[in-house]
């Protein structure tokens, strides 16, 4: 009764040390280690976290693999920067144009009027609430329509992406509203502060990274609650769990939306740092390689998210600066490796491989041992055959690279 | 049985009531015009060959399947309207064939999400595990005979520990009508008499209807026993009444 | 849209659009249907279909470059020769992928989403740093191209007819190999149930490869016949994946019959609706349809087994 | 920022992919009988603290450039060829002495069809490799995406694909047409030779071909007094015309009038041919079909249309005639030269000799000597920066044969002035 007894507070003490850990790293580690230039990278980086962030509650808690992510990444984005478009297009900026006062590429598609739907952004409390509501509002329509009705697994999958093939194609034909193809660019201010500059970028990091530490939390919390248990016990037995009096679509549902949302928060992000946002993000090429962020830092750990985000998109950088051509090669190897060889991704390796070691530094790790030795999963077997591939580690397996 | 003795007065003295119940799938009637009634605290045991629609019947009760037509009534409430969840809530609990327990939790976690409060989205996120909690689901654990393996991950048990654990996951709820689809299945002459044991413990003061193939254990426990057979009611009263029946011999024993 | 046009004129436009959307629907089931069978027969998710097609179209380009050269006199045939090689390439490579691959996922339908990913790119990079970046044209034989008038402003493409005709004998081949042979039987009882007919004596992994080798080939025939229509390059292949997803799914995954129906529904409505509107609305109107309808109707058209 | 110019250093010793043009061979025969710009004595002169007071990559010896272009992902297909001419210049201008008396080192970096890569790309060849210049982009959206990074980095891009206009940068140097430069002399003629009246537009879906679209059709309607019978737009990458095929077979149009790019392309002019549309005989005037878009669509399917450039492969002058066959010294016999290809190799030229005019390799003394800066070695012809930073250019007619090749049928008698914003056609 030792554990069960002793959970009050959301955050056991290896949970603590790991995000303590994660915080150094981001805080003070990669700041000095870097220059200005590298470190707008991790921060560029840091925003794809978020949706990996998501994905961990709801592809690796809950079972639903979304292939349409990128849709809210960008609906995030795009609210983001019509906020900054409309300050971009003051009238003396834009005095050049048939109608002032509008973005320019509404000027060159013969708007003569900002459209409705952007009057709201002017505001930025506005904004701010529609990053996070406008991309939940949205998944809750498709997963109430779908769950409710069972649509699940692979069928999800796929109707997720040509969702994201619908936007693709409206965002780019709709170029009057949107900027089309390519995107809203020139964004200059944010309430009169330019984030263009280095400094505004260095600040923009600081506020990612505490973003991105917050929605940590955020996640812990709903993974350590009851809600999080249920998660899983849906992913394993969808059945018991709805004759066991609960409504799975709406737990289902709920969790979509908090991906959702989190997609969109670092969307927002990537929008202020970089300075534009493009539809590029929202089709079905970036929406799958998002899931390889999750899926390479352990689909079922928080923290592995993160880690699993920074090294794949590192790694891209790197191998095409060097080798453009094998950089393909490299990113379509890892998907076939994480699936076939290492399905719990970086945070499994971890556990069979370095936290066994670690044992007696961490309290958290020494409590684990203690349980009945049946309850140890022999290291390095194959996953249980139960879909969706559900680890033989469980929700024990996160614990360790946290 | 013909349906239209029965008046609605009478309904309200019956914890369910189903009445003209069929569903086809396909044009296969699985169960046809089904129509039986279960009293407060009646242990009731459903037999029948394979394929008779015992299980259908269950499937029918929980919400599982949905009725083509007749009607279904726990406590004067229309079941075949309801969803699943809801069904439960009002107070049926449903134990599946093969034990269905979350194999990635541990036996505690699987007890406590069968544990009825925090149900819904915001309830689930603010559920607090306090003392009434713990206190619960160690009484529970103790009557299936798991208090030793709270921690345990559900995926190491014994097969009959998992069928143990699912009823402690039933008991928990309190359910008022408790249907079990085939408890003993694949246990051990042991395990067998423990869950014996066990089920006479957990039937007080509740509704049960028990689908069992193994007639010695339905002899022990049965109030009534229902036989179904081609989705229809072949026979129904005492254990005694029913061996005796000629049209179960045949269909048990053959021409 | 339509008060200056005469009567004969309206006519042969719809007889021709009809006839457009008819090929339409033959090229969605050509796209479909070897997804179709890996998918429905299988449950893999293979997004790395249009890369097996493309290898199709690979082969018959290279084959169209061997006949100019050496047997110039045979060009006029080499296209029936060239989809030959493309079924047994991309066959091939099927098999070689499932060995290496599926076969160990089969138990994990999403991540077998995830490995065809991942090999779609090595794919595209593959085909990138071998035949150039570049896209190739693929030359057809003289009779292949052009249309036969029927009437002053009605008039037949050839290469629709082509492909229509290649549509329904592939659609007839898999149907006989699925329902009437002795191995599309094998390959029905292990779907339905792979324990019970590893039990009864039949090689289920053999079954497995062959299927899917199988759908692959069918994805590289379609692939061959996709050059009289559409572009050869290495990213090429990403053209058709949204489609032939849709189609397979819409569908109902599991039965031929419902793939041809479901490309049938999808390609008259693209086709009319393209007609009606300009490219980009039709595209997205079609698209969000089969998504609605998808939404509301789950349960009349997912009737599959996925094996698990 | 934190780098320095040390980083000059650094990186060059370390930089696998930096590749050095081949120095001390002779002169090509181009440029020993141009002699207008390989003037290596008066650059030795000048000391690297005199030419580069910016900390750009620039040393006693050698210079360095970037070129940013996709070489995976789906524009692969079309920046290949800006690459390697590109990649021509340099070398030339290597063997004919440098610029400044400066060796043109490379990075090559690849934006993989992918806009926030190219503005990462971008940033770093500019932070990090403190590249001179850089030469690339070819989609409008990598512009757009790249373009705040030059501004706020002071870099100068040489930017080679014909596109929409309606964007004028200090730090940008457009080697390609703006949308009028293309787009109205082509009308003009196909409206004078073949009295076409009514016109079919039809493009890809995305801001180049809707907004050359749009100015069509006011030349079209206001200048030249017809009419447009249709215009549809398609998603990029759509592989089915059948429908709209039928509705310009509906509508008979004097001149179909194309922008459809990529994969589209191919499915277009084979499906045309196969419904029986010849086009020897039904006019189609396109502006997103070069030489490159050729051979993958297969001569012998668009034989007949006329396009509308500024430069095809064939031209026939001595220039090109050198151009021509340099090229294909480098890249193979098979390789054939397109519009982009050609804009793409005034790039380097063009910021040789702006440098040399401003005796400096400061962007802002770059940037401000490039206008009115001249190439009469073009293998389109002479061009010359226009203060807009767009190039004066002739546009041309050509009619695509079997070959793969266009044949010149018409060229505008001046150079046309480039009007990226262009007034009564907004």
């Amino acid at each position: 009764m030792s554990k069960s007894s002793g959970r009050t507070f959301f955050l056991r003490p290896q949970d603590i040390i790991g995000i303590i850990v994660l915080a150094f790293v981001l805080v003070v580690v990669l700041p000095l280690a870097l220059d200005n230039f590298r470190l707008q990278f991790v921060g560029k980086y840091l925003t794809y976290a978020f949706v990996a962030l998501g994905l961990v509650l709801c592809w690796g808690y809950a079972g639903i693999l979304s292939l349409g992510q990128g849709v809210f990444f960008g609906l995030g984005g795009y609210c983001m920067a019509m906020f900054l478009k409309l300050e971009a297009s003051s009238v003396e900026n834009t005095k050049i144009q048939t109608t002032p006062g509008i973005p320019d590429f509404m000027d060159w598609n013969q708007i003569t009027a900002l459209p409705w739907f952007w009057e709201p952004f002017h505001n930025l409390g506005f904004t701010a609430l529609a990053v996070i509501l406008v991309p939940a509002l949205f998944a809750f329509i498709v997963g109430f329509a779908m769950f409710k009705r069972r649509v699940g697994g692979v069928y999800f999958a796929i109707i997720t992406q040509a969702l994201a093939a619908i936007m693709t194609i409206l965002i780019i034909g709709q170029q009057g509203y949107t900027g089309g193809i390519n995107g809203i660019t020139d964004l200059r201010t944010l309430n009169g502060w330019d984030i263009r500059t280095d400094s505004a970028k260095t600040v923009l990091y600081f506020v990612c990274v505490g973003l991105l530490l917050a929605c940590i939390l955020v996640a812990y919390f709903v993974k350590s609650s009851k809600l999080g248990r249920i998660l899983v016990a849906m992913r394993d037995k969808e059945d018991r769990v709805r004759f066991s009096g609960y409504d799975v679509a709406s737990f289902k549902v709920f969790v979509f939306c908090l991906a959702a949302s989190l997609s969109a928060i670092g969307g927002a992000m990537f929008t202020l740092q970089v300075g534009f946002m493009s539809p590029s993000f929202v089709g079905i090429v970036p929406s799958i390689e998002m899931v390889i962020y999750t899926a390479v830092g352990g689909r079922l750990s928080i923290l592995g998210a993160v880690y699993g985000t920074l090294l794949v998109n590192w790694a891209k950088t790197s191998f095409s600066e060097s080798f453009p051509e094998l950089w393909l090669f490299g990113l379509g190897g890892l998907f076939i490796a994480v699936v076939l060889a290492f399905p719990n991704g970086i945070a499994g390796l971890w556990q069979t491989y370095v936290a066994p070691h670690l044992g007696p530094l961490f309290g958290g790790a020494a409590k684990r041992t203690a349980t009945p030795p049946a309850a140890t999963p022999p290291a390095a077997t194959p996953p249980t055959p139960t879909p969706p591939a559900a680890p033989p580690s469980g929700t024990a397996a996160p614990a360790a690279a946290e | 049985m013909n349906t239209s003795v029965i008046t609605d007065a009478m309904n309200k003295d019956f914890v369910l009531a189903v009445e003209g119940l069929t569903v086809s799938f396909d044009g296969f009637k699985a169960v046809n015009d089904l129509s039986f009634y279960v009293d407060e605290n009646e242990i009731r045991v459903i037999i029948g060959p394979n394929g008779a629609g015992k299980t259908t019947v269950l499937d029918l009760i929980c919400g599982r399947t949905k009725a083509t037509t007749g009607s279904i009534r726990f406590k004067d409430r229309e079941l075949t309207k309801m969803k699943e969840h809801e069904i439960v809530r009002a107070g049926v609990g449903r134990k599946f064939q093969n034990p269905s327990i979350y194999e990635d939790l541990t036996v505690f976690e699987n007890l406590e999400i069968s544990y009825p409060k925090g149900r819904s989205v915001p309830g689930a996120l603010t559920f607090r595990r306090d003392a009434a909690v713990k206190e619960r689901v160690q009484e529970i654990a103790e009557t299936i005979f798991l208090a030793d393996q709270l921690d345990q991950r559900a995926e190491y048990l014994s097969h009959g520990q998992k069928q143990w654990l699912e009823i402690g996951m039933l008991l928990i709820q309190d359910p008022e009508l408790l249907m079990l689809d085939e408890p003993v299945a694949g246990m051990s002459v042991s395990e067998r008499k423990k869950t014996a044991e066990l089920l006479n413990t957990i039937i007080k003061n509740r509704s049960v209807i028990v689908i069992e193939h193994d007639m010695k254990f339905v002899e022990d426990i049965a109030h009534k026993v229902t036989v179904l057979h081609q989705g229809k009611i072949l026979s129904e009263g005492s254990m005694a009444k029913v061996q005796a029946d000629p049209k179960v011999i045949e269909v048990y024993l053959g021409h | 849209m339509f008060a200056e046009y005469s009567l004969s004129e309206l006519s042969s436009i719809f007889l021709m659009q009809g006839f457009a959307g008819l090929i339409l629907f033959s090229v969605f089931v050509l796209m479909a249907l070897g997804l179709a069978i890996i998918f429905g027969q299988m449950g893999v998710i293979n997004m790395a279909h249009g890369e097996f097609m493309i290898l199709g179209a690979y082969v018959t380009y290279f084959t169209s470059q061997f006949f100019l050269n050496y047997i110039p006199a045979l060009f006029g045939i080499y296209f029936f020769i060239a989809m030959i090689l493309a079924f047994f390439a991309s066959g091939a490579l099927g098999m070689a992928v499932e060995w290496l691959m599926i076969r160990r996922l089969y138990k994990r339908p999403l991540d077998t989403l995830l490995a065809t990913w991942g090999l779609s790119l090595i794919l595209q990079q593959v085909y990138r740093s071998v035949f150039g970046p570049r896209e190739v044209g693929v030359e057809l034989p003289g009779w292949m191209m052009g249309s036969l008038p029927v009437t002053d402003v009605v008039e037949v493409q050839i290469n629709g007819l082509f492909v229509m005709g290649l549509t329904i004998a592939i659609t007839v081949a898999v149907a006989l190999l699925m329902y009437k042979s002795a191995w599309g039987k094998q390959v029905r009882a292990v779907v339905q149930n792979r324990v019970m007919a590893g039990a009864v004596g039949i090689n289920t992994e053999k079954v497995d490869r062959y299927t899917f080798g199988l759908g692959c080939g069918i994805a590289g025939v379609a692939g061959s016949a996709f050059t009289m229509i559409g572009s050869t390059g290495p990213t090429s292949g990403q053209l058709y994946i949204v489609d032939t997803f849709l189609v397979v799914v819409f569908g109902g995954a599991q039965s031929l019959l419902g793939t041809i129906a479901s490309a049938f529904t999808i390609s008259q409505a693209q086709s009319t609706l393209e007609f009606f509107l300009s490219g980009s609305m039709a595209k997205v109107l079609t698209l969000l349809g089969v998504v609605i309808i998808l939404m509301l109707r789950p349960q009349g058209l997912f009737v599959i087994k996925v094996r698990r | 920022m934190s780098s320095n110019n040390d980083n000059s250093h650094k990186f060059s010793s370390t930089r696998r992919k930096l590749l050095m043009g081949m120095a001390a061979l002779p002169a090509a025969p181009l440029l020993a009988s141009s002699g207008l710009f390989s003037s290596p004595a008066f650059a030795q002169a000048l000391a690297t603290s005199a030419v580069n007071t910016t900390g750009l990559a620039v040393t006693d010896t050698d210079v360095t450039v970037g070129i940013l272009h996709s070489v995976t992902g789906t524009m692969a297909i079309s920046e290949t060829g800006s690459v390697q001419a590109e990649k021509l210049a340099i070398d030339q201008i290597n063997k004919s002495g440098g610029v400044l008396g400066r060796q043109i080192k490379y990075i090559q970096e690849d934006g993989a069809s992918d806009w926030p890569t190219f503005a990462e790309k971008a940033k770093k060849l500019l932070v990090n490799d403190k590249v001179a210049a850089v030469f690339g982009c070819w989609t409008s959206a990598s512009r757009k995406a790249v373009l705040p990074v030059f501004e706020q980095y002071n870099g100068i891009l040489y930017y080679p694909t014909f596109y929409e206009g309606l964007e004028q940068s200090k730090n940008v140097i457009y080697t390609g047409q703006e949308a009028t430069q293309q787009i109205l002399a082509g009308l003009d003629w196909v409206n004078k030779e073949k009295g076409a009246k009514s016109f079919y537009l039809i493009g890809s879906d995305y801001i180049w071909p809707r907004t050359s679209m749009k100015i069509a059709r006011k030349h079209i309607e206001n200048k030249l007094g017809g009419k447009v019978v249709g215009e549809e737009y398609f998603p990029l990458g759509h592989t089915q015309f059948n429908s709209v095929i039928n509705k310009i077979k509906l509508t008979k149009p004097d001149v179909i009038y194309a922008a459809v790019v990529g994969g589209s392309n191919v499915a277009f002019y084979k499906q045309l041919k196969a419904a029986g549309i010849d086009l020897s005989k039904q006019n189609l005037l396109t502006i997103s079909v070069t030489e490159d878009e050729i051979d993958g669509i297969g001569g012998e399917n668009i034989a007949g249309a006329y396009s509308s450039m500024k430069y095809f492969q064939s031209l026939d002058n001595p220039n090109n005639k050198e151009f021509v066959a340099e090229f294909k010294k480098m890249w193979g016999d098979k390789t054939v030269i397109g519009d982009v290809t050609q804009a793409a190799y005034l790039g380097p030229w063009l910021w040789k000799a702006a440098v040399e005019k401003a005796k400096s390799f400061d962007v802002d003394k770059v940037a401000e000597a490039s206008v009115d800066v001249e190439f009469a070695k073009a293998p389109e012809g002479y061009v010359k920066i226009h203060p807009n930073h767009h190039l004066w250019s002739k546009a041309r007619i050509g009619q695509a044969q079997a070959d793969g090749q266009f044949k010149l049928v018409h060229e505008t008698a001046d150079l046309i002035e480039p009007d990226p914003f262009p007034k009564g056609y907004q």
